[in-house]
Parts: C-alpha cells; structure tokens; sequence
C-alpha cells in the first residue's frame, strides 16, 4: 500500500521539482534519479501485488491487480530509461533549437506529470478517475508537442489536443451511460463508477446501456489507441514533439488507453454474454494493422514512419485482444511489453539519428553504420526486432497471436500475412538506405547514450529466448483476468 | 562356375574388341557404297584402317597454347566410346560387360565423349573451334532427350534398362507388332543421324566453316590424337547401328555361348549391318544438308515420334 | 559423448565463431580463430551427423529456452544427422578457404568481423533448424538463419544492387517464413501442440493436410528458389563473399529442402499423390528454367546461382516422384525417389560448393565475374582449373562423377511409372524424365560454355593474363570437395547402403536390393531391371589413359601456332565469345526469356558504305519480374498512394471521421 | 408520459432543456465570433439552472456544488476567457461565412432524430421523470461535434468542444442526477485546464499561420502534391 501512495507521490513530487529547477544543467540528471526512484517504488509495488495478491486502497479509489502492475513497472521502466536519453539529448536540443528557461522547465515537469497521470490512469479503481487520467495525460503532453514552435509542431499540436479532446468526450459520456447502467443495480452510488464493483455485478447491468457505453468509450479510448480512423492526430503528434516524448507516447500512453479498453471490454464481456465487443475489436485492429502498414511505404519522416508502425502493432494488439481466449491475450499482453520496450528504444535511436542527420527527412539520412556505426546498427537491429524477427521478443509475441488466429478464425490468418508482409516492405525500404552506403557529407557524428537502447534489446532478446517464470506467472495471471480462465488445451 | 565367369568375361572382352575393330569396317562399307551410288571410284574396304594406321604412325602435332585438357581429351573420348561398345551386345546376349551400364549409363557415356571433344574445341581459342563446340552441344541437348524418350519407351515395354534385358525381352515375346516401337525406331534413327553428325544434320565430309560442326571441333588435332578421334566417331556410329539392329531386330543373336550360336550371330549382325548401311548411304544421297536452325525442328520431330511412342505404348498397349 | 552433445558443440562453436574474434585485437588473429571454430564446429556437425545416421538413433531432448510452456524441443535422427553431413562437409571446406580468401576484405571499409558475426551465427541457425523439435524453435532457428545470411547479402553495402538484393532477400524469407508457420499453424491446430511428436500423432483431415502442404511448400519452396518464388536468389547469392556464396547455394538451399521433407514426409503422417504431381511439375519447370537462365548468364556467380535452381528443381522431381509413388502405394519406389533426391542434396552442395569457391579463385586473382573478360586460366591456375573442371563434370551429371549417380537414380524411378494405376500418371512421369534429359543436357552446355570460355583458350583481358595460383588454404578446401566430388560418384553403393536408413524412418522402407550385389555393383530395383558400375567405368577410363600415355607415349611433339586461314596470327578478340556461344539455344528457345537487343551500324557516310563501327548490346530479363513481382509492387504503391488519400491533413476532416464512426457504430449496435 | 402531469419544476427543466438545444442550433448557425460566445454562455446558465433544479427535486444536495461550478466556469468564466482572447487577437467581429447554413441546420435536425432514436433503450431503462431529456443531452453532443466539424475559426472549434461537455454535464444530471463528487471536480479540473491550454494555443496558431482558420492547418498529410 505504502509502495503505492510512494509512487504516486514521488511522480507528483517530480513534477513540482522540475517545475521549479528544470533548466538549471543539472535538472536532467535530477530527472534521472526521480524515474529512478519510480522504477524502485514500482518494483516495491509489483512484488507486493505478486506475493499478496490484488491490493486494494482505502476507500477503493486504487487498484492495483496482475493486469495493471505488470503495466506500471514498464511504465516507471520505460520512463527511466527515456529520461537516461533524454538528458542529454534535451540538453543537445536546447542548445540547437533554442529552447528558452521556461520551455524545458516545462519540458521537465510536464515529463514527469505524464508519468504521474500514466500511473494514475493505470491504478485507478474508479473509471471516472481513469477518464480524468487519460484527460490529463493529453493535457499533460500537448504543449511538449508544440515546444519547438514551428509551425508543423503547433499544427500538429492543435490537431492532437482537439482530436484526443473530443475523443476522450466521448469516452466520458460512455462512462457517464455506465455509471448510469451501473446506478440502477449498485445501491451505493459512490460505489457505482468501481471498477472492482463493476466487474463484480457485470452480469446484472443492462446489456443495452452497456453496449452503447462501449461505442463511446471505443471511440473515446480507441481515439487515444490510434485505431484507424481515428488515428490522424498519432502521427503528426509523434514527429514533430521532442523524441523522448515520441518514446513515451508511443510507449505508453498507447497501452494504457489500450489497457483502458480492455478493461471496458472485460465488463461488457461480462454484461453482454456475446462476443460483440470482441469482434469490434478485431475490425477495429485489423483496419488498422493494414492500413498503418500501407501507410508505412508512404513516410518521408523517420519519426513518423516509426508512429504508424506503432498504429501497426497497435492494431495487431487490438485484433488480438478481440479474438479474447487464452493463447491471444497473452500474446496481446506479451505484445504490449516488448512492443513498448522496442519502439521506445527506436525512437531514441530515430532521435539521434535525426540529430546526426541534422534532419527528419529520410532522403537525406544515408549511410550511418558509416558515420556513426553503433547508431547505425542500432537503427538496423532495433528494426529487425520491430519487424517481428527472433530471437527477439516480439517474434514470440507474433508467433502466438498468429497461432491464436489460426486456431480460433482460420482465414483471418491471410490478412494477418499478408499485412505483415505489407509492413515490413514499407520500414525496410526506408530503413536500408539510411543505414547503408556511402554517407552525405556534412553528416558528423554526435555524442549519444544507447545505453537505453541496449538495455531495451537485451530485455527483448531475454523475452525471446527464455521468458523468466516469474514474468510468465504475471502474464498468466493477467490473462486469467481478462479471459475469466487459463485453457490449457488451448494454448497448444 | 569362376570357370564359368571367367569365360564369360573373356569372350565378353573380345566380343568388344571385335566391336571396335569393326567400327572402320563399317565405315568404308558406307563410303563405299556411297561412291558407287555417287558413280565415283571406291576407295577399298580397310581404307580407314589405312587411315588409322598413316595418323597413328605421324608425329604429335600440338597448337601453341593447347593445355592437358586438349591432349587428355582423346584418350577419354575413346575410352568412353569403348565403355559404350562394351555395353552393346553385339553377337552373344548376357555379357557381363553389359551389366556395367544400362541404356541411360550408355547416354551419358555419349554425353562425357561429346563434353570433353566440346571443350577441346574451345582449349584453343580458335573462332572455328568455339563455333563447332556451340553448335555440337546445341544439337546434342535437343537430341538427347529424344534418344531418351525413344529409349524408354523400349524400357517401358520391357521393363528394364539393361540392353541385353530387353533384347531376350523382345526375342522372347516373337514377332509382335507393336505401333510404339514403329514410332521408337523411326525417332532413335533421326537421333542416330544427328548424333554420328551425319547429313542432313552434318556432313563428315565438308570442311566449310559454315556447314562442319563435328569437324569444326577436331579441327586443331593431328596424329594419333586425330586418329583416336576418328576412331571414336566410327565406334559411335556402328554402336547407333547395333542398337537399332540388336534391339529391333534382335533374331539371330546367340543367347547360348557355344560356337554355332556365336557363329550365326556374326553372321547376322553381319548381314543387319551391311543393310542399316545401304539403307543409310541412300537417305544421305537423297537428301540434302540443312540449315542449323532447322535442326531444332528435325529434332523435334524425333522427340515426338519418341512422344507417341511412349503413349502408344501406355495407351494401346498396356491400357489402364 | 552422445551425438546430440556433439551437435550442440557444432552449434556452439559455430556461434562463439562470431562473437570471439570481436574480442581478439588484430583481425589476421581474428579470422584465423573464426574459422578454426567453424572447421571446429564442421567437424563436430559431421561427427554427430554420421553417429546418428550410421547408428540409426533417434535422440530427442528439452532445452531450458523457449516460451513458458512450450520449451524448445531438440531431436537428432537419420534425416537430421543426414543434413549435419551436408553442411558440415561444405563449412569444413570454407573453412580451410576462408583465411586467404579474406585477406582482402581486411583492408576494405566494412569490419570483416561483422562478417565473421553473421556467417557464425548463419551456420549456427543451419545447424539448429536441423536440430529443432517443436515449430517455435524450428521458426526461431530459421528466421536466425534468414536474418544472419541477409546481414552476409548486404555486407558490401556500397553497392546499390547488394542493398536491392538485400531488402528483396529478406522480403521474401519473411513471406515465406509466415507461410511455413502457418503450415505449423494448421498442424498444431489438429496435433493439439507445438511439438512435432504432437504433429505427427494428429490427425489431420485430408482437406486441411493439402492446406497445410501448400503453405510449407510455399514457404520452404521459396527458401529453396523454386520458380516462381526465386527472384531473390539470383541477385543474393552472387553478391555475398564466395565462400558465404558456396554455403547459401551449396547448403541454404538444402536446409529449405530438409524443412520440406521433414514436413511432408514426417510430419503429414499420409502423403497424397496429387501433392507429388504438385511437386513434381513445379520442379520440372525450376529445372529447366532455371538451367535455361542460367545457360545465357555472363556473370560467372549469377550463372551459378541459377543453375541453383535448376539444380533444387531436379531434387522437387526427385521428390514429386517420391511422393506420387508413396502416396500411390508403392513405398519401394517412393524409397528410390527419396535416396534419389538425398543423393543429389549431397551432390548438389558438394558440387555447387566446390564451384562457388572456384568462382571466388578466379574472382580472387582477376577481381572479375564475368566470363567475357576471362580465358586461358588453365595456364595460369592449374589448380583450381582442375578441381573446376571436375565441378563442370559433375554438375553436367556425367559418368562416373556423383552428379550422374543421382539422376540416374531419378530416372529408375521414373521409369518404375508401370506400377501405377493411374494411365495419366504413367504418361507424365517418363515426359518428366525426358524434360530432366534436356535439363541435364543444356546443364552439360552450360557448363562447357563457363569451362571453354573462363578457363580454356587465351586469356581476354590483362587481369586474366596475369592471374597466379591461389593460396595453399583456398587450393585445399576446393581440392577436398573435389575429391568428394570422385568418391560420390564412384561408391554409390556404399553411400546408399548409409543412406538408406533415412527412408526406413520417413515411410519405413529400405532398399535391400540397391546393394544387395557388392560395393561394385549399384542396383536400385533388381540386376535384370537396372545396373551400373561406376568403379568399372572409372577403371576403364584410367587404363585407356595408362595404356595411351604411358605404354605408348607419343615420339616426338611438335608444338606451331594453330590455322588462321592464312590471315595473319589470331588474337584473343577473335574467340568465341560466351554470348555467341549460346547464341543457337537463345534464338531456339526465344520466348523463355525477355530479350532486348540492339546492334548499331555506325557507317561514315551513305547507306551502302562499309561499316565503321559495330555496337551489339543485349539484355536478359527475368521473365517473373515483368509477369509477378512488378505488377505486385505496382499494386501495394496504388494501394498506399489510395489509403493515403484519407489523411488530408484538415483536422476538421479527422473530426468528420470520429463523427462518422460515432454514427456508423451507433447505428450497427442499435 | 404527460408533461401537464408534471411538477413545474420538472416542467421547467424539461422546458430549458428545449432551450438548451436552441443554444445549440444558434451556434449552429452564428456566423459571428461574439454572439457565438454569448450563446455558448446562455447554454451554461441555462446548464446551471437545469442543475440546480434537479438538485431541488431531487434534494441531491452535491448537485448544488455542480450547479455552482457550472455556472462559475461554462456561464462566466470560459466565456468572459473566450472573449477577452478574441478581443486580444482582434477576431471578435470576424465574420466567418458558412457554406450554407440551411443544410447544416438541416442535418442537426437530423442529427437530434437520431438521437432519439440511440438514446431509447436509456429511455426505456431510466426510472427518472425527466429521462426524455437524455435525447436532447445526447444531441447537444452531436450538434456540438457538427460545430467543430462545420467551422474554420479555431474559437468557434473550442465552442464546439465545451458545448459537448456541456452535453456530457448535461446528460449526467439528468439520467443520474449527476456523477460521484470526486469525478465531477475533476472532469472540471480538467476543462479548466483545457481552457486556459486552448488559449494559449491561439497565440501560438496566430503566431506561425497569423490566422486563426484551422483549415490553413494542413502541412502535415499524406496526400502527395
């Protein structure tokens, strides 16, 4: 319990610090050690959850069960490491760009608020909290999306705060019809938004309610997922904000909205009966997965190449909790983790490179392992992993979201191939002539700390070969969750 | 029985050595019946022999830059060739020889001879080797699946790939007239003329460089190697011959090995021969060279007749 | 030690090949620990392969890798012990060649031992795909394998054409590699696990197992570079380092086919006819356009990775032929088939390797591939003109090399068509055989062509005029394949009397009758159906020599400039050229390839006056691109192009969309 | 259900409720920067009264405190935000020239049909005597989604968006006599901070396309020129 009010407090903290000192020299040092800091509560925390079992916070406002923990530890994780990046790639930035006392003050703080509302999002108990969480993860981000003032940025901030606004409107009326479904059931209406309670009584609420609750809160949090269409606002927000905050949207914020639906999900699983939230799902998943595949071959910007990929795997994810089952939502689960973990290490390598390109346009970054070999490796390797190839995690990942779909709906398994196929032409066409050949002059290499990045391989490389028992157990125990059970015999 | 064995290899031995010591004979048995169908005065019979025995007797005459290759190349063309002979039974059925290859080992018996002699065309360097070399293994890869086809359509019908197998086969079984062997005789001879580089495919009598492709390639050889060669080419032309005699006609051959059997065997692949020639000199009278690339659809031709063979034999013969 | 410790030893060493030399300072001392661990590692593979093979064991054990429930499972039998041979040999080979071979990349801009890394971790994935036991690790190994060869393609990265090859190599192993998982898919769905033990215990509906098989084929067929799934070949293989080249042709390619035959004949426990027939016609057409491709090349490495494809095509017909004989009934003749088409994987990777480490010879001596600007070699590099030669001899499958072993056990078994019920059948399979005639035959111009126009005649160009011998290490790793290349070729017998234990465990048959007359006397079905003797044969051969050469050696040689019809001497321009040379079968076959040549007549002035200049220019395209691969790249373009349309970058468009999604789902829930 | 049979407070709340999708057809169709605020303030005060009068009938007495907030934040300071903005950027008599306004209205009738017909099943379920209004919550919702769709100016596109919320508030008062307390502050917590972050946006567009027309917002897109 501690572990957790520790958490919370230490981001909250955070922010209030970095507010105050975020442009002395040393703020992202400081910054380092907060995240740090969170990774320890966060471990703390986890263990807690595993030992004893689901805790639950005075006055029920928090919960924290096997799903979400495991979410929380990347999420401090994730957040470590980008911030180890984002040090001195900010300081890097700052002198380039000109970025004033007050802009990385806010940069800092507004980092660490991110987290703090990522957190809160992911412990709530109380959906309407989640909302809020969610609301203030958008709040917390959209200036870092303009912090560079031009015109792209700002275009592309406004796009992100009124698409993601009105997206999350609607998710807040979904909760509103819930909380309605839920009132007429639950006599405590304090109760009536828990989480904990809800999914108790799922089986009495009113099926209808429930189900248009769902559209809107699809729609709401399916905005925040990036699920076609409703993705327009991911790609321009990823490229043209700072990386670190590319890193930790497409890292983060992406799974905890998705964590957001299914949680919705598992309630009007447990309401309906049908699988009609399920199958919305997969359209939803499979739209996307082919369309930000066919996206891919399109990008001129390495930023944003990398953020419709992440609207791929999103989608994949999406499908795959859809099809429900044992085998899938542990793939989905498995997914999330090393999806995460690889897509924040390419966009602090993306942010390097564009630092040692002197540019975002992929036409003019050529030939890195020349220039800078480990950066250039790391772009190639990382992207190998992104595409799905062992023996990195994601490989495992694919593997059995694929075998799931095989099982459970044969002839999706064609579209599955061939977008996969689709997908991976459209990063490697782009990725080969930025890391091969000869480079452009004027292309210098710049100081870097890949230490991120390698500690993010070896995490995919351990995931791939050997998964840890304990992280299986996890897995297990979040999928007995979503699922309701762990069939064995399905899990071939 | 080692008795027994060794008897049969020995008689095997010299049943080879009287098939390539008659090679030359049949050779001036056609140029001679050539020359009276031509009104020309004949050269005699063992005009070859002489010929043998003058190239034998010459010095070692060698292009600049010719390597071991060109040197080696004789020795092996003429080995393979007697390999063939060997296989090929020519009085006496069931020689142990003839279980040293079957009819495909035979093929590629002619296809060894025939890649060593294209490379020897080339080892020089000369324009009119590399041509003789290009044109020979073009015409060998069109007729070599049809020899193969016409072949198995015998092996079809006999259930084996061993000469002399299906030789009993086909004296055993009688006169039987069988369409698919029609149509398997008239494609392994067209093959017969391309491969022994006889007209209208090649004339083994021009030295013209557009029309000579066997003689394009032996054209930088002298002495004893041109000797070996010519020798070779002999060989391969009473082998065709014996195959379509033996295998068609197989009467007469001696199935027992004792002197008479031999006897009226000799006798008959004697009187086979002498005919196959005549018929041979009189086709190449009447028809004229033709162009190389007509010969893919000569060619073709054959593998079709080969083709309709091969159904016939399913389709007619042993139904489904 | 038991044989799968050894394999793992293999494996291991294979790996710590890459990762060591990143640790040792000086790249000479590098290069030399890298391939003391490969030959390390090719003795080791060999060494398991044989016990396991010669013993007939079957060795299955868990490793401790994998996903929670599904560890990787590892497995050594006859089939896999085979293959560990067939890589080990060719790896061996390299790593004697290696050394020299690389000294040159030493001093070139890219790190050799990146090179070392992927090649390391390249024969590792080999030699774990072989050992793999349940689909994960069977796909983890392979797409190990995929990855570490596509880093060896794009090694050179300078060169555009590397990079394209690259990307279109890892392109489609990905494609296919999707393919053969979800054949793995569909067996486990019924098997009811991932293990492979589970696969063969299900049992699958007929409808699904053809499914299945497509995808595998497919899949692996792509790997393999049957037609038309190829493309990649030709362009990978003859860009990477050519002793990397010797083992993507000489032994990739053979893992693909382990991989098919383990799923076909293994795993699908009943095989059906109709998938022969399948196999068999997709294989006849790899065969012949392949060598017909291969046969108009002037790049000496592109040609050879062509006839690649031909070559894997002859071993699909072996395999087609199997399985129509299987699938109909007829074990014993499926057995044939299946030695058949094992002999000619030995064959085929000793062989192709020998010539790609001959390629790499001249490559390494003339820095030239294309054979218009060679000649003359045999004067200059006797060496490696031999063992070349005995290369050509082989691969144009002619007695008694080992080339001709194998093909003429293909064509006994298709010659054993009469015991099929099926009349249609009985027509097919001896046209097959025919088409497998003229694929050998054109195989034997081709390789007459490379031979006559490399090696023989006089030199073309300087860098030929002045090639050297290459080092003692690259001479003994091609003088080892080529010997091999002799034994094959001339103890069949004993080799399948080995061999033969591998049909046993995939349709429980032996060939008690191939060997049944001696080492000396090889008979597949019965003496009085078919036989051959290649001991004899070679016997024969070597005495027409001894009796020709030294009994009675030649008097005296005369050595004189050849004929020139008189017009002065003959310059090395006036020799045929390898475009004349296969100028008759191009004008023959015409409509095979897609041709576009032009010649230019430069005269001086009017029409009729004699030409001054002549410009002849001739360019080959693969026929696939324009019919498959290009009308498909064209489509997924129009596609992105259409999908890129929705994102007008208006935000109040985007609004329109989540209004309208809104709408759309209340409308469908309601 | 007989509206005479009503209490006149109910009365009154369903009356406003009219009013309330009045406002929104106004802003449907204002054309002008200052009155469309103006209505955007009528909608809240008129939220406000809603609020407080379910609160009455009701005796939700936490009603009262979101009564309060409403109409602090949606009646007065929003839009007195609102205006000083457009004054400061100098928009406040722009004109923005609607395609055709007909059409729109058109469609927002359409709109508030199909709201209608979604919000039935609530209807059907809800035990409160004022559940019609959940229709008109829901289609206040929509229309506001119209707004933002159908308008250039980035102040009118903010409109929109608070007179969803305001739709959102509005339809959680009426089918549940509002949400627990916690969330109710911070939902307000998080508009308050929409506002203020909605402004500085305007400086921040006004200062790289030195206009406030969204539809100049368009560098970033996948259509190839």
């Amino acid at each position: 319990m501690t572990s957790l009010w520790l958490l919370l407090a230490i981001a909250l903290f955070g922010t209030a610090l970095l507010a105050l000192i975020g442009h002395l020299p040393y703020a992202g040092r400081v910054s380092v050690i907060i995240s740090a800091a969170k990774v320890a509560a966060s471990l703390w925390l986890a263990y807690g959850v595993l030992e004893h079992g689901p805790l639950l916070s005075a006055g029920k406002l928090f919960f924290v069960d096997a799903f979400n923990v495991y979410l929380i530890v990347l999420t401090t994780f994730v957040g470590f490491t980008t911030a180890i990046f984002s040090h001195r790639y900010m300081a890097h930035e700052a002198d380039v760009r000109g970025l004033g006392h007050r802009r990385m003050r806010l940069y800092h703080s507004m980092y660490h608020a991110f987290l703090f509302a990522m957190l809160a999002a992911l412990v709530a108990n109380n959906l309407g909290i989640l909302w809020v969480a969610m609301e203030g993860a958008t709040l917390a981000t959209v200036l870092l999306v303009s912090i560079y003032r031009t015109p792209e940025s700002v275009e592309a901030a406004w796009k992100y705060f009124v698409l993601c606004g009105v997206g999350i409107a609607q998710a807040l009326f979904g909760t509103v019809l819930l909380y309605f479904a839920a009132e007429q059931v639950i006599p405590n209406r304090d109760d009536a938004l828990l989480w904990t309670v809800l999914y108790a009584t799922a089986g009495s609420l009113d099926p209808t309610v429930l189900t248009l609750a769902f559209v809107f809160l699809l729609i709401g949090y399916g905005t925040k997922v990036g699920l076609v269409p409703l993705h327009n606002w991911l790609p321009d927000a990823h490229s043209e904000g700072p990386t670190p905050m590319s890193a930790i949207l497409s890292g983060l914020l992406l799974n905890v909205a998705l964590y957001a639906l299914v949680r919705v999900k598992m309630l009007v699983d447990g309401s309906l009966g049908t699988n009609l939230a399920g199958h919305l799902l997969m359209g939803f998943g499979l739209v996307s997965f082919m369309a930000a595949g066919l996206f891919l071959h399109r990008q001129r910007d390495i930023k944003r190449m990398f953020s419709y990929s992440s609207i791929e795997h999103m989608g994949l994810m999406t499908f795959a909790f859809g099809i429900g089952g044992t085998l899938a939502t542990f793939g989905a689960l498995l997914h999330m983790t090393v999806h995460s973990l690889a897509k924040s290490a390419l966009f602090v390598t993306a942010g390097h490179v564009s630092q040692v390109a002197g540019t975002q346009r992929i036409e003019r970054i050529r030939g890195l392992i020349r220039t800078q070999p480990a950066l250039g490796w790391s772009l190639l390797i990382g992207t190998v992993a992104l595409a799905g190839f062992p023996p990195f995690g994601l490989f495992a990942s694919e593997f059995l979201v694929l075998t799931a779909t095989i099982n459970s709906w044969p002839w999706l398994a064609l579209p599955l191939l061939v977008g996969l196929s689709i997908a991976f032409a459209g990063l490697f066409r782009h990725l080969q002539p930025m890391v091969y050949g000869e480079p452009p002059p004027g292309q210098t290499p710049v100081r870097v700390n890949l230490l991120p990045v390698l500690a993010h391989m070896v995490l995919l490389l351990w995931l791939g070969l050997a998964m840890p028992g304990f992280l299986a157990d996890w897995f297990k125990q979040a999928t007995v969750l979503i699922t309701g059970s762990w069939d064995t015999d399905e899990l071939l | 029985m080692p008795n027994d064995t060794v008897l049969a290899w020995l008689l095997a031995v010299v049943q080879t050595l009287l098939f390539i010591g008659a090679a030359p004979l049949l050779a001036g048995w056609i140029k001679r019946v050539k020359c009276h169908m031509q009104n020309r005065a004949a050269p005699s019979l063992i005009q070859p022999y002489r010929d043998l025995a003058k190239l034998f007797r010459k010095e070692l005459v060698l292009a600049e830059n010719a390597s071991w290759l060109f040197r080696a190349t004789p020795y092996i063309v003429f080995a393979a060739l007697v390999l063939a002979a060997a296989t090929v039974p020519l009085i006496a059925l069931s020689s142990p020889t003839a279980a040293i290859a079957d009819v495909i080992v035979l093929v590629g018996f002619f296809a060894l001879a025939r890649f060593f002699l294209a490379l020897a065309g080339l080892d020089i360097g000369t324009a009119f080797g590399g041509m003789g070399s290009s044109r020979e293994m073009t015409i060998a890869s069109l007729s070599e699946p049809a020899m193969l086809m016409a072949v198995f359509t015998l092996a079809l019908t006999a259930h084996t790939t061993n000469l002399s197998e299906a030789i009993e086969h086909n004296l055993a079984a009688g006169l039987v007239l069988r369409p698919s062997f029609l149509f398997a005789l008239l494609g392994l001879t067209m093959v017969a003329i391309a491969e022994c580089g006889r007209i209208p495919i090649d004339n083994p009598a021009t030295h013209l460089e557009l029309t000579m492709v066997h003689e394009a390639m032996v054209l930088e050889y002298a002495g004893r190697n041109l000797a070996l060669l010519e020798w070779a080419g002999q060989i391969k032309l009473m082998i065709y011959g014996v195959l379509i005699a033996n295998i068609f006609w197989p009467w007469g051959i001696a199935e027992t090995l004792d002197a008479a059997a031999l006897g009226v065997g000799v006798v008959a692949i004697a009187a086979k021969l002498t005919g196959l020639g005549i018929l041979l000199v009189v086709w190449e009278t009447v028809i004229a060279k033709m162009r190389l690339f007509r010969v893919p659809q000569f060619l073709g031709f054959a593998f079709l007749l080969a083709l309709l063979g091969m159904l016939t034999q399913v389709i007619l013969e042993t139904g489904t | 030690m038991a044989a799968l410790d050894i394999a793992y030893v293999a494996v291991l060493a294979a790996a710590l090949s890459g990762v060591l030399p990143l640790l040792v300072a000086r790249r000479r001392y590098a290069q030399r620990v890298a391939f003391a661990l490969l030959a390390v590692s090719a003795i080791a593979a060999i060494v398991a392969g044989a016990s396991a093979l010669t013993g007939e064991t079957t060795l299955a054990e868990r490793l401790p890798l994998g996903l929670p429930w599904l560890k990787w499972h590892v497995r050594l039998d006859v089939l896999s012990g085979f293959f560990h041979i067939v890589i080990g040999v060719v790896v061996l080979a390299t790593s004697f060649y290696g050394p020299s071979y690389l000294r040159e990349y030493e001093s070139g801009q890219n790190d050799p031992t990146v090179l070392n890394l992927a090649s390391g971790f390249f024969i590792a994935g080999m030699l774990l795909v072989l050992l793999a036991d349940d689909a994960f690790s069977f796909m983890v190994a392979w797409e190990v394998m995929s990855v570490a060869s596509y880093l060896l393609v794009t090694f050179q990265h300078e060169h555009a054409a590397n990079r394209r090859a690259g990307f279109l190599y890892l392109l489609m192993a990905q494609i296919g590699a999707v393919g053969i998982l979800l054949g793995f898919g569909v067996l486990a769905t019924f098997g009811g696990h991932f293990t492979f033990d589970a696969m063969r215990g299900g049992n699958v509906p007929a409808a699904w197992a053809s499914v299945a098989f497509a995808l595998a084929f497919f899949g692996f067929g792509m790997k393999a570079g049957m037609i038309p799934v190829h493309a990649w070949l030709p362009e990978a293989h003859p860009v990477t380092p050519s002793h990397i080249s010797a083992l993507m042709s000489g032994v990739m390619l053979k893992v693909a086919i382990y991989g098919f035959m383990r799923f076909t004949f293994d795993l699908l426990v009943d095989v059906q006819w109709q998938w022969g027939v399948a196999v068999l016609l997709i294989g006849a057409g790899s065969a012949l356009f392949g060598v017909l491709y291969a046969y108009v090349q002037q790049d000496l490495k592109r040609l050879l990775a062509y006839s690649s494809i031909e070559n894997i095509g002859i071993i699909l017909m072996a395999l087609g032929l199997s399985l129509i004989f299987v699938g109909g009934g007829h074990p014993v003749l499926g057995a044939i088939g299946l030695v058949a088409a094992l002999y000619h994987v030995l064959n085929h990777a000793v062989f192709k390797g020998l010539l790609f480490l001959g390629s790499g010879a001249v490559l390494y001596r003339t820095h030239e591939r294309d054979l218009e600007h060679l000649g003359g070699l045999i004067h200059r590099m006797p060496v490696t003109a031999a063992v070349f030669l005995v290369g050509c001899v082989a691969i144009s499958a002619l007695p008694p090399l080992n080339g001709f072993v194998s093909e003429w056990l293909i064509f006994q078994t298709a010659l054993q068509a009469p015991a099929l019920e099926n009349g249609v059948l009985r027509t097919l399979l001896p046209i097959a055989a025919a088409v497998l005639a003229l694929t050998g035959a054109l195989a034997a111009a081709t390789f007459v062509k490379v031979y006559g126009i490399a090696f023989l005649g006089k030199a073309r160009t300087r860098h030929a005029a002045h090639a050297r011998e290459v080092p003692r290490g690259m001479r003994v790793g091609m003088v080892l394949l080529a010997a091999l290349c002799l034994l094959l070729g001339v103890l069949p017998t004993t080799v399948i009397g080995v061999i033969d234990a591998i049909p046993q465990l995939l349709i429980g048959q032996r060939l008690p009758s191939a060997t049944a007359h001696g080492w000396l006397w090889l008979t597949p079905v019965s003496p009085d159906i078919a036989s051959y003797s290649a001991p004899l044969v070679l016997l024969a051969i070597a005495l027409s020599f001894f009796i020709g050469r030294r009994l009675l050696p030649a008097r005296q040689v005369r050595r004189t400039p050849p004929w020139d019809c008189g017009f002065g001497p003959l310059t090395n321009r006036m020799q045929y050229t390898s475009t004349a040379f296969a100028m008759p079968i191009r004008r023959i076959f015409a409509p095979v390839w897609h041709v576009q040549e032009q010649v230019e007549v430069t005269r001086r002035h009017e029409a009729d006056a004699p030409p001054t200049g002549l410009r002849h220019q001739l360019h080959i395209e693969d026929r696939t691109w324009l019919a498959l691969y290009e009308p498909i790249g064209h489509y997924v373009i129009g596609a992105a192009r259409a999908i890129g349309l929705i994102q007008t970058g208006s935000v109040r468009t985007y609004l329109l969309y989540s209004f309208l999604t809104l709408l759309f789902l209340l409308w469908i829930v309601t | 259900m007989d509206l005479a049979k009503l209490s006149l407070s109910d009365q009154a709340v369903i009356a406003s409720a009219a009013l309330i999708l009045f406002t929104s057809f106004i802003m449907l169709a204002q054309a002008r920067i200052r009155p469309l605020i103006y209505a955007f303030a009528w909608q809240g005060v008129l939220l406000a009264l809603i609020t407080a009068l379910v609160a009455l009938v009701s005796g939700q007495s936490h009603l009262y405190i979101s009564a309060a907030l409403t109409l602090g934040l949606k009646a007065f300071l929003i839009p007195w935000m609102l205006h000083r903005l457009a004054v400061r950027l100098n928009v406040q008599h722009e004109v923005e020239p609607l395609a055709n306004p007909s059409i729109l209205l058109l469609i927002g009738s359409a709109l508030v049909i199909f709201s209608y017909y979604v919000s039935v099943p609530i209807v059907q379920f809800s035990t409160l005597v004022i559940r019609n209004t959940v229709a008109v919550s829901v289609a206040v919702v929509l229309l506001g989604m119209l707004v933002m769709v159908a308008r250039d100016k980035a102040i009118a596109q903010v409109v929109g968006f608070m007179s969803i919320e305001n739709g959102l508030f509005f339809a959680a008062v009426v089918s549940t006599y509002g949400m627990p307390m916690v969330v109710e502050l911070g939902i307000a917590f998080d508009v308050l901070v929409a506002a203020v972050l909605f402004g500085v946006f305007f400086f921040q567009i006004r200062a790289s396309i030195d206009s406030l027309d969204v539809s100049r917002l368009n560098r970033l897109r996948e259509i190839d020129e």
